[in-house]
């Protein structure tokens, strides 16, 4: 199961074991629902903002480790961010996982490089970025 | 003598291994596997008789044509319709239902009607309904299962009535592993004057099956999951029905004469092929076809009972499994869920192991939502599956869960 | 360097005798031989990584979805795609007409509105459309030809109006050998408002094409007249019209959501890719765009010009022969009529010295009526094809004649 | 060309380039237009009848040396039969050339035989006939 080492790391067993940001948000500003057709997996996606700024971001739904993983680690950098950077941020993350971008050693997000390697997991990890994504009116 | 040893020794990918380890194929509900000798089919189409069919005078297309028709022939014969002029050749199942719902339900629904199907049916037999429906006005229905997966017959007598133009039923689940009594259900249809379509995408390939015996009006299976080709398919009808219903797709060889303002249309069953069809694919589904017979699908199905049977007792052994559908009169496949693993996890860690099963909604959402899941994992058995692949899988659950438990929400 | 004796030895079919003789296959424009390259790819699919799409976690799942949309990507490249998105896989032009004729045509059009078509088309861009009008009320109206078989350009300009809705126009000709002005038909067509599609079922296999290039909304072509298997062609279509437009066959795949009520539909091109696709079949058309852009569609093209003009010679060296289409920029196939013998007695005749051509009316029976004949002979030319043959054509019609002409009524 | 001779014997040839009651026939009580949707040929039949005979036939249209000539000999035989005669002539004739009963060596229509061995050509040789069958109400 080396293999499978290399697809969940430690980080992506963590987040999924206890997600952040796991719940709804009364007058949620932004809430986006998305279904992945190709199994049924779906997530909800909901944020409040402070100005242009994203205040509090919040993930509902099911799926598999991959799908929730990121999805927690998603809305643990959305907090802060201005619309523009938030559209940056998924834009860029969505690059890395189709391979046009190079993942951040430095960062977290480095635990999902793994999932490259099976392009039908592709979606489970980006489902709750192009949920956001949609959120922000991104199509 | 069914000797699995031999008939597995006819799959070429059998042998491919993933990793350093001999893959295990329990995906077949999905697509199955190709024997040689259906591919050797195929090949010696296009390196001898390749041409278009119908239309030409030299010796190619005379060859292409015999062929084609022949394996139209061995279709019919196989799934005991009484002859050929009901026989369509289609790309799968899907394209068989559209034909339905598009040429026979356009022409016949209306609003007040209603088309009564199952809370267990495949996309392919809903979708086309829900389109029919939307253009017609007319109301789709549904039969409900009892806890154990079967279908309610009580209650499938009291939907069926004066307003029912048609009741389509999946004959074996691709989910549940039960087989529908559709020959009931067909009757009832008969008695209220509605039509009876049955889905045998899970049927044909593993049960024998006799269209007149269903006592059905319209059978649609697909080639790729009967160790035939990808893009062959099949639509049986009652020729008198095919006969009254409108044209589908327009195009060559459909017709009989074209003029610039109108048409009129070829005999049956050339009145729904339309353009070149899929020649070397059927050629390649007569050839699966005269494998299964060879067989014998009373075979087929016994290997596949038992299997299935083995299957289930090994993976009650798993603590906390739950396996979906009836404990009795299943076909060859098990659906099931293993708490603290999500089926996609579960599937991915067995593709590891060179173990191949699905997991997802088996295009078959409505069903996932009356079970209260939003994905179930899946290992089906084909005629050359056996016990040790069963074991396999089974130790591999029990390794996955192991992996996943001190991660469990 | 075009090769075309290594070409030859690419396509195991070419070695086929009939009786004593070498087959000198001229019925390329029914459809086209297969390259040994292209049969690997589908008996490697088959032997290594055949399942089921998109909708697996498994291996052979993963290679099996990659090789499918890498052949769309392919396909799309040699189209001159600008991505994916647009690029639907069907079992041919047939279906893909179909397609725009269903999702488009019963949406969009209305009593009042027209269809521009020409009395050129094949049935398949001509029976949807009539089924179409009949279901919408709307009218369909013919652009004429000129005595040497080209279109007339100026009553085109006439037809089309405020009521057009869609132009439809056959890109190479399969029985007059035109190349039509498809790109000033687009210009015309936009400017009116209207969409433009292009049956390109014997342009893609013959000449460069470049959907952008051409500014049509749609294009339709088959695999099986382009060296790939039978069973699958492409609807390219402008995403932003594709995305606007219903649904065509409802099942597994194109959908997004489906509730027993209703259903949402999957992003292109999936939307239209309904229950298992032709998937070894779309790898095998990519084995074959490969290797087309190999040998390089500049001089596919140059070799059947030559060969289609040597051909025009020879053959009218023939005395009484009536050779149809225009005497310049043609496509390499030539359609004739002998007078004392019928097209069938001809093409049976031919046949008896290996020679395969074909007779009828090319499944464009309006076309037929406009030129004043019941059927016409048709030599049509490919890649591999040879001057040769061509001599052993003439020498074999020649001698056909002999045989007849006592018995000439 | 032998096989060619096979096919195309003398009497095909024969009644191809004279062939026997050609033509229409004014007030024909039956009288049937029939299309080959693979090949473009068509043909019309009509027949007069005296009482329940046949008492005229004639053919016209246009077809390849088979359908002409298969047409004329059809024409000869039908004189004279009375309906049920016509329709067991017809239906003994398609069983020929479907190969489920043997030709007659001594007849013409024998001349026929090679025409067995190619498929496609079978709708030439039975267009008129299944046109005269139609005529009679048998579809
Ligand atoms: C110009 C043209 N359009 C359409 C078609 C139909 O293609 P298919 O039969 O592959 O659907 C053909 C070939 O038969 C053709 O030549
Ligand atoms: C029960 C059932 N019906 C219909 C289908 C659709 O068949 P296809 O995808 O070959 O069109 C399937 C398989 O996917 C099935 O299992």
């Amino acid at each position: 199961m080396s293999m499978m080492r290399e697809l969940y790391t430690q980080v992506i067993l963590d987040h999924y074991q206890r997600p952040r940001n796991r719940g709804k948000l009364e007058d949620a500003e932004l809430e986006e629902h998305l279904l992945n057709p190709l199994c049924g997996d779906e997530v909800t996606v909901c944020a409040t903002f402070d100005g242009d700024k994203v205040a509090d971001v919040k993930f509902s739904g099911r799926g598999c480790s991959i799908s929730q993983a990121s999805a927690s680690m998603m809305t643990e950098r959305l907090v802060g961010k201005s619309r523009e950077e938030a559209r940056a941020q998924i834009e860029g993350f969505k690059a890395m996982m189709i391979g046009e971008r190079e993942f951040p050693e430095t960062d977290d997000l480095a635990a999902l490089k793994g999932v490259i390697r099976y392009p039908s997991r592709i979606k489970c990890a980006t489902l709750a970025w192009t949920a956001f994504q949609r959120g922000l009116g991104i199509r | 003598m069914y000797d699995v040893d031999e008939i597995r020794r006819e799959f070429p990918i059998l042998d491919r291994r993933i990793g350093d380890k001999r893959l295990v194929y329990l995906d077949n509900a999905a697509t199955s596997q190709k024997p040689r000798r259906v591919l050797d089919a195929l090949t010696k189409y296009y390196e001898r008789h390749n041409a278009n069919i119908h239309r030409g005078v030299h010796r190619l297309a005379e060859e292409a044509t015999a062929a084609y028709e022949e394996s139209r022939a061995k279709v019919a014969r196989f799934l005991g319709a009484p002859g050929t002029t009901g026989l369509v050749f289609t790309r799968g199942t899907t394209e068989s239902i559209n034909l339905v719902a598009y040429a026979w339900g356009r022409k016949n629904l209306r609003e007040g009607d209603e088309v009564l199907l199952t809370e267990v049916e495949h996309h392919s037999n809903l979708v086309p309904w829900q389109l029919a429906a939307q253009a017609t006005g007319a109301r789709l229905r549904f039969v409900p299962i009892r806890e154990d997966g079967t279908l309610d017959m009580e209650e499938a007598g009291r939907l069926i009535g004066p307003k029912t133009k048609l009741v389509g039923c999946i004959h074996a689940s691709n989910v549940l592993a039960t087989i529908n009594p559709v020959v009931k259900l067909a009757r009832m249809a008969r008695e209220a004057g509605a039509l009876m379509l049955v889905d045998g995408a899970q049927s044909a390939p593993h049960l024998p099956v006799d269209v007149e015996a269903l006592g059905c009006d319209f059978f649609a299976c697909s080639g790729h999951k009967m160790l035939g080709p990808t893009g062959v398919g099949v639509l049986w009808g009652r020729p008198e029905i095919l006969e009254e219903m409108d044209p589908f797709l327009g195009g060559g060889e459909m017709i009989r004469e074209v003029r610039l303002d109108h048409s009129t249309y070829n005999d049956l069953p050339y009145k729904f092929e339309a353009g070149t069809m899929n020649i070397a694919q059927a050629v390649g589904l007569g050839a699966a076809v005269d494998y299964l017979g060879e067989l014998g699908m009373e075979n087929v199905r016994e290997h596949e009972r038992r299997l299935g049977e083995y299957a289930y007792g090994r993976l009650s052994e798993l603590e906390g499994i739950e396996i979906y559908g009836p404990k009795e009169e299943r076909t060859g496949l098990v659906s099931f869920s293993l708490p603290d693993v999500h089926p996609h996890d579960l599937s991915q860690l067995l593709d590891e192991e060179g173990i191949a099963i699905r997991s997802g909604h088996h295009c078959a959402q409505p069903l996932m939502r009356r079970l209260g899941v939003p994905a179930t994992a899946r290992a089906s058995f084909y005629l050359y599956n056996v016990e040790e692949e069963v074991d396999r899988l089974v130790e591999a659950l029990a390794r996955a869960r192991e992996f996943f438990r001190p991660y469990a929400i």
